[in-house]
């Protein structure tokens, strides 16, 4: 095989027109040596449209969630995300869609950009070299000021060659400080990691290092976890260091838990955002599409996110990987049909079924969980205290999570059906019980402990 | 089961291949399939007819034969991946002592590959020039997605039954 | 053996010995012409423990489900279900299992032993030559009294060599009237069947006599047919003919239109039983195998139930069928493996993960149906009357549905994964809103009808 690989360099020599270092944010820099994948990285500002995904391209700004279910806005109440909450587009709009979005309106962080821009050099700045405290130092920071730092640096680009890329080498590598400090978190715990091999065999090693994923990770999973710096749950905020909760696993359960534990700074107990209607103390899901992947039997079975939303495309004498990263269902006969042999109308057909149960069921746990506010609304006017609502605030936070995670989440199932769809029905079940102890929040002690009885016992 | 006849046969096997003459009994053992790449010799073992019959539909059939694949290419690997293969696959085809379906084992794989690259890497050597030096067979895996490529979708037959299938003590009460 | 013994076994010859007409009921009389198939035969006599499946072979009577799970006494409250409801064993105690449940103790129509034994002579005896018509025959009669007809006849067999091969070419075929019935009710609708291509190609053709399985069925529906004559959601008593309910598809929310819109003869609407705690008219569900491996990805890629449970074994330079039908879990080198060229215990793994995750969900829905029995009967002993709760009356009917049609259905999930957790989140979203449906029930009129406005709201 080494002799196959020397022979195989001697024939394409790595010859770089150009010199691209870690400071190389620009990718038109980076084109020069390989054109192609440039080209296709480009296309990302493409259209894109698909029954649940994609996008318009430059048309306009995506669609606002709320225009499709209007209780999106109404379960965000009071939080930045009831202003302003769109569908996603490519990589080519990244920042200045974060940057146009009237969430901005309301003070946020400077970490924000850690998932929208070419960010290192700038974090490399901040910390002295250290670009983890380079991040660290993000968080107080406005968003506003941020930016100005890293436009001023010239690094004001969305997701570039260089972060994904070692610029030597040109092989995968993380870059983002959150990453490697949320996989090093999921190292360290006993969550079981059948689709992370190397976790494993780092955990029955001598752990004299941390887990380091550029040493440590496979290419397969090298595949993946370049798309888990940002396609990932996540806390931002100027009140605690970004933060991706992966300390008791990648389950939405595992999460909740981590955020359920976790205390800010002050040692208040942590929380997103109050909601407006009930006073509740809830927590949000963004696209968790990293960990929602890990729970289906594609991760399981080694396949990647580059394998789906960047397949190898043949191009003339070369067979490259598309970066037109995109929809698969676009671009099924590369994206699905090297593995599954079946008609392109068949495979739409089957992913149809999946998201299309998805949807319905996501459709009646928000129906659950918008009956239970008006429930707790009603139990309020009645005049039941915060005190009596306690149990029906705990559900609602429960019941709020899955929901979100899975409407946060965006490929409407597809990525783990059967996960997805627990996490909706539990989403159902403890909205109705959560209606149910905001029925009883203000009847007759015993009624009301009896009721707190039965909800309990049917956690 | 005549082992002593059984050890002649595989260890002649052996030593004629690594000779590369025959013998009676390697003739009949049909151990000389390992010094073509026919496919047709393959299947003098039934045990090989599920991946032949598929070869045969497969995109490759009219430009790869099974050797071109399962063989390496460089002259001692070639000869010794037969002399292996031919004792594995005729110990196992007398024993019967193999896992059914048959699943390539790991050695092969890295043949397969080898194989793969043989032919194509005008094509992948981008794919193969990022690897990473510091980990050994760790390239993409070709098979990962083109696992098709030699015999369709995956093929196999499961063996018949043995006494390990059966619950202890095996009970029927017909 | 020595290769060359082995060479010449390849080229085995096959000579029928004994004579087999569609009167042979007696597999030994078959075996002697087919003796590999009969071997494996007789083996699902023994024993095939697996975490939620398979059976202790001749030890003793399988266990009571409700042994692990006393809820299942209770949503049976009043129906002979409650009395004795064991888990399943091998088709070798099929008869024997039948004759030895407590559930006899209530009369019991004769269609039972239209799954239970080789039942086509007697079938075609009544019916002088019309096997329909006989089946039709027996619904009205006792259980006992057509077990004595068959006994006498000598076919007092489970199911036997002839009830799925055609004597003459040992083609598969069904003889199942009821089968042949309701898959004809199913080629009739327009339900989608995109894993039953042959009833959609009759569908497009010239509708000249109706969908015959055996004339238009592929080979690879064979597979599954011969299954379907029995592992399937039924209705069998004295009040009405053996039915299998496909008129509006196999989901389950098909089958339940179809009982919800079924009348029995004297005009009075369908139902199976009266709840004795709540006096709602429920319907229960049969081991619905087919229906929900009907609505998972391997019926849409063409793997048929003896791909898994019946897989083929190589046999010398041929192979055949393994006629010890069983949990594919004892079998996976065969029965998976195949396909799946995976490590035993990472097989293992996923089917695990996909089981427990439905297991959780099981006792999920199961707690809320529970809840919604208390919730009802509080309401009761509150004086409400039956109008007052006819909201919950229908949310009871609906949820214990759904909670036990996964219960009866036998793979813990794994026939279609996502479809099974689907059914298993509406099951508990409906006991929930029966809950509040209770609750509300003798609430002032103008309360109850908000509410009721509601429930049908989040439908
Ligand atoms: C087996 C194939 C497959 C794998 C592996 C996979 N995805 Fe997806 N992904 C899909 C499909 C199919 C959709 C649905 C696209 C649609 O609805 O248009 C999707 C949707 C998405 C979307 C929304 C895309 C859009 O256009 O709206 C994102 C973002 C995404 N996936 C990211 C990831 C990440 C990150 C990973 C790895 C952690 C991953 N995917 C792994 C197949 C895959
Ligand atoms: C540096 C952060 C970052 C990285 C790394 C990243 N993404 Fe994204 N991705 C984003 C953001 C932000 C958006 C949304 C852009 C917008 O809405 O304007 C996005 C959008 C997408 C979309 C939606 C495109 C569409 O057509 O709707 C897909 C699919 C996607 N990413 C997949 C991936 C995959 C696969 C990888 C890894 C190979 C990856 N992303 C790596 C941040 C990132
Ligand atoms: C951990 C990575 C990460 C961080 C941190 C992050 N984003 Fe994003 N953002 C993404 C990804 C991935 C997408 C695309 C997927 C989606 O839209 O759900 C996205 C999409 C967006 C979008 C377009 C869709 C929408 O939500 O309207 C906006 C606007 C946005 N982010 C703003 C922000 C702001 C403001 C912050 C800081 C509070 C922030 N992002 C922090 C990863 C991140
Ligand atoms: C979001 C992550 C990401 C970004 C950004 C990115 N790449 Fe890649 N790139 C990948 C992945 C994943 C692969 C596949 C590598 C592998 O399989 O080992 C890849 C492979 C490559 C390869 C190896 C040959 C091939 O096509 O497989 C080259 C060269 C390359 N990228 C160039 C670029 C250039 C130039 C840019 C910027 C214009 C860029 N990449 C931006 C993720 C990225
Ligand atoms: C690199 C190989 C590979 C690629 C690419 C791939 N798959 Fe798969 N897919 C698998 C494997 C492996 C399984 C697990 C079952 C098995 O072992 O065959 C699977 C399972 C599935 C299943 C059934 C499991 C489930 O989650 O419902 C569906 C549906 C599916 N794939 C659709 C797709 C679609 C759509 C795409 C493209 C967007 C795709 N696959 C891309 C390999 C792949
Ligand atoms: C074009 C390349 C190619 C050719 C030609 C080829 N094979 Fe294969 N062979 C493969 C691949 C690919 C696999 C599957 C490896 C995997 O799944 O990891 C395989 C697997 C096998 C296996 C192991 C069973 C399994 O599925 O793992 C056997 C046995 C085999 N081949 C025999 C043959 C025989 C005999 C011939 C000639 C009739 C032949 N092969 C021709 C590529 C080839
Ligand atoms: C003497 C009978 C026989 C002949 C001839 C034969 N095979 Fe096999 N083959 C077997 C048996 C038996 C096995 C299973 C051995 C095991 O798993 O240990 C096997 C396994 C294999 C495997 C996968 C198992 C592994 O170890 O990776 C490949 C690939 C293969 N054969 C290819 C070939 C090719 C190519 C030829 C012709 C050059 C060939 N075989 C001729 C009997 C034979
Ligand atoms: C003896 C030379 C040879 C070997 C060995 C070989 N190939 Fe090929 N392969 C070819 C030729 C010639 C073609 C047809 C011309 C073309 O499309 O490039 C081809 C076509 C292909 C194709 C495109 C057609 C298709 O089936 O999709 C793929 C993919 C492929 N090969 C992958 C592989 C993989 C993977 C292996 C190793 C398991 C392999 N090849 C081994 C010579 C070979
Ligand atoms: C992650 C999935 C993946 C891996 C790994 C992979 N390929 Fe491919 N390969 C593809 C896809 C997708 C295509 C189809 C490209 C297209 O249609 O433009 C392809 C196409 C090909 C073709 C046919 C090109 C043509 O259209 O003529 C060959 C040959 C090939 N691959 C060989 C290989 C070899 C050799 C390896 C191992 C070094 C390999 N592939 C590894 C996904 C993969
Ligand atoms: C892809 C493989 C597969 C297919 C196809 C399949 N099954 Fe299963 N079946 C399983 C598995 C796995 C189990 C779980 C066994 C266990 O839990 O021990 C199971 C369980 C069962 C059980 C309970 C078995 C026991 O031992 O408890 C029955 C009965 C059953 N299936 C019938 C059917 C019927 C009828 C069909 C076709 C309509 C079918 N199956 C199709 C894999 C399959
Ligand atoms: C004539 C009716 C009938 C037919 C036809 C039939 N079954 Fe059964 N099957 C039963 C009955 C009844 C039982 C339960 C026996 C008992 O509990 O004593 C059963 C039990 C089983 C079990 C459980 C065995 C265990 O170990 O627990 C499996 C698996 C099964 N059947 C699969 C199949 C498959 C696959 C087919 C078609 C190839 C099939 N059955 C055809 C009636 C039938
Ligand atoms: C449509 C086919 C069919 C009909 C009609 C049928 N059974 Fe069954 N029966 C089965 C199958 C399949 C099983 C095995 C799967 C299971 O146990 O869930 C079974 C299992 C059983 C068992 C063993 C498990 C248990 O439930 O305790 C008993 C006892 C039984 N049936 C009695 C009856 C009686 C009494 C009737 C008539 C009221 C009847 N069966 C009608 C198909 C049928
Ligand atoms: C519950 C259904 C069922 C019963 C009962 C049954 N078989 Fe089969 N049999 C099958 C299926 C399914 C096949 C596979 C046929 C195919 O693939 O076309 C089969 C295949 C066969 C074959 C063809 C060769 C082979 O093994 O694939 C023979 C011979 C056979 N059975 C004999 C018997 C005998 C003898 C009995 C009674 C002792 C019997 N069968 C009972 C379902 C059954
Ligand atoms: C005849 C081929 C075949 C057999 C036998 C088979 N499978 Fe599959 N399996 C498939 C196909 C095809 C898919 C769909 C995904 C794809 O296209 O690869 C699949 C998908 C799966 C999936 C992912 C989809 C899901 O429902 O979660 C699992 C898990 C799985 N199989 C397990 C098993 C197990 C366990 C067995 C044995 C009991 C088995 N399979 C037997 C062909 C098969
Ligand atoms: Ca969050
Ligand atoms: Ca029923």
């Amino acid at each position: 095989l080494n002799i196959r690989e020397r022979q195989s360099e001697a024939r394409a020599p790595f010859a770089p027109l150009a010199q691209v270092t870690e400071d190389t944010t620009d990718p038109e820099v980076w084109g020069r040596n390989w054109p192609k994948e440039y080209d296709s990285y480009k296309r990302t500002a493409l259209e894109t449209r698909t029954t649940y995904g994609g996008h318009g391209g430059s048309e306009a700004l995506p669609q606002e969630k709320a225009d499709r279910d209007p209780w999106r806005t109404r379960i965000f109440a009071g939080y930045a995300f009831s202003l302003d909450y769109r569908d996603r587009r490519g990589h080519a709009y990244m920042l200045q869609d974060q940057e146009s979005t009237k969430r901005l309106t309301k003070p946020q962080s400077g970490s924000c950009l850690h998932c929208h821009a070419s960010v290192m050099p700038l974090y490399r700045k901040l910390g002295n070299g250290d670009a983890k405290a380079g991040m660290d130092a993000t968080y107080k920071m406005t968003y506003q000021e941020t930016h100005a730092q890293l436009t001023a640096m010239g690094h004001a680009h969305p997701v570039a060659c260089v972060d994904c890329h070692e610029p030597k080498t040109m092989q995968l590598r993380v870059t983002r400080p959150a990453f490697i400090d949320g996989i090093q978190r999921l190292a360290n715990s006993d969550a079981p990691v059948p689709q992370l091999p190397s976790v494993q065999q780092w955990r029955d090693g001598k752990r004299d290092r941390p887990y380091d994923p550029n040493l440590d990770a496979t290419r397969t999973e090298m595949r993946s976890y370049v798309c888990g710096q940002c396609h990932v749950e996540y806390y931002c905020s100027t009140k605690m260091p970004l933060t991706f909760p992966w300390g008791h696993g990648l389950r939405a359960r595992d999460e909740e838990q981590y955020w359920n534990e976790t205390k800010f700074p002050d040692g208040t107990p942590f929380y997103d955002f109050e909601h407006k209607e009930t006073g509740a103390k809830l927590i949000k899901a963004q696209h968790p599409e990293f960990e929602l992947w890990s729970q289906g039997v594609h991760a399981r079975s080694g396949v990647a996110c580059a394998d789906c939303h960047m397949p190898y495309m043949r191009d003339g004498a070369g067979k490259i990987s598309d970066h037109w990263v995109r929809s698969p269902l676009v671009n099924i006969n590369r994206a699905c049909q090297t593995c599954h042999h079946v008609e392109e109308d068949e495979i739409k057909a089957r992913v149809a079924t999946i998201q299309n149960r998805n949807h319905e069921l996501l459709e009646r746990a928000a129906a659950a969980v918008t009956d239970l506010l008006d429930a707790m609304n009603a139990a309020k006017a009645r005049g039941a205290t915060a005190a009596q609502l306690q149990a029906a605030f705990d559900l609602q936070r429960k019941a709020q999570w899955r929901l979100d995670y899975i409407a946060a989440e965006n490929s409407m199932g597809f990525h783990a059906p059967q996960e997805a769809a627990m996490v909706l029905g539990e989403a159902a079940d403890y909205a109705r019980q959560g209606q149910l102890a905001a029925l009883r929040a203000d009847a007759p002690a015993a009624a009301a402990a009896a009721a707190a009885a039965r909800v309990t016992a049917s956690h | 089961m005549p082992m002593p006849r059984t050890l002649w046969i595989t260890l002649a096997v052996l030593a004629g291949l690594l000779l590369g003459v025959g013998g009676v009994t390697l003739h009949e053992a049909r151990a000389l399939s390992y010094l073509s790449s026919d496919p047709k010799v393959c299947v003098n073992c039934h045990i090989m007819q599920p991946q032949f019959d598929a070869w045969q539909k497969s995109s490759h059939h009219a430009v790869a034969g099974c050797g071109d694949c399962h063989l390496p290419h460089d002259f001692i690997g070639k000869w010794l991946t037969k002399a292996l293969n031919g004792y594995h696959h005729s110990k196992g085809f007398t024993l019967q002592d193999f896992h059914e379906p048959i699943m390539i084992k790991p050695r092969n794989a890295r043949v397969l590959q080898a194989n793969c690259l043989r032919c194509h890497e005008d094509l992948v050597h981008d794919l193969v020039r990022t690897r990473d030096r510091s980990r050994p067979g760790d390239e993409l895996q070709c098979v990962h997605c083109h696992a098709s490529v030699g015999h369709g979708d995956t093929v196999g037959l499961g063996g018949p039954e043995r006494a390990a299938d059966l619950p202890h003590p095996a009970r029927p009460t017909l």
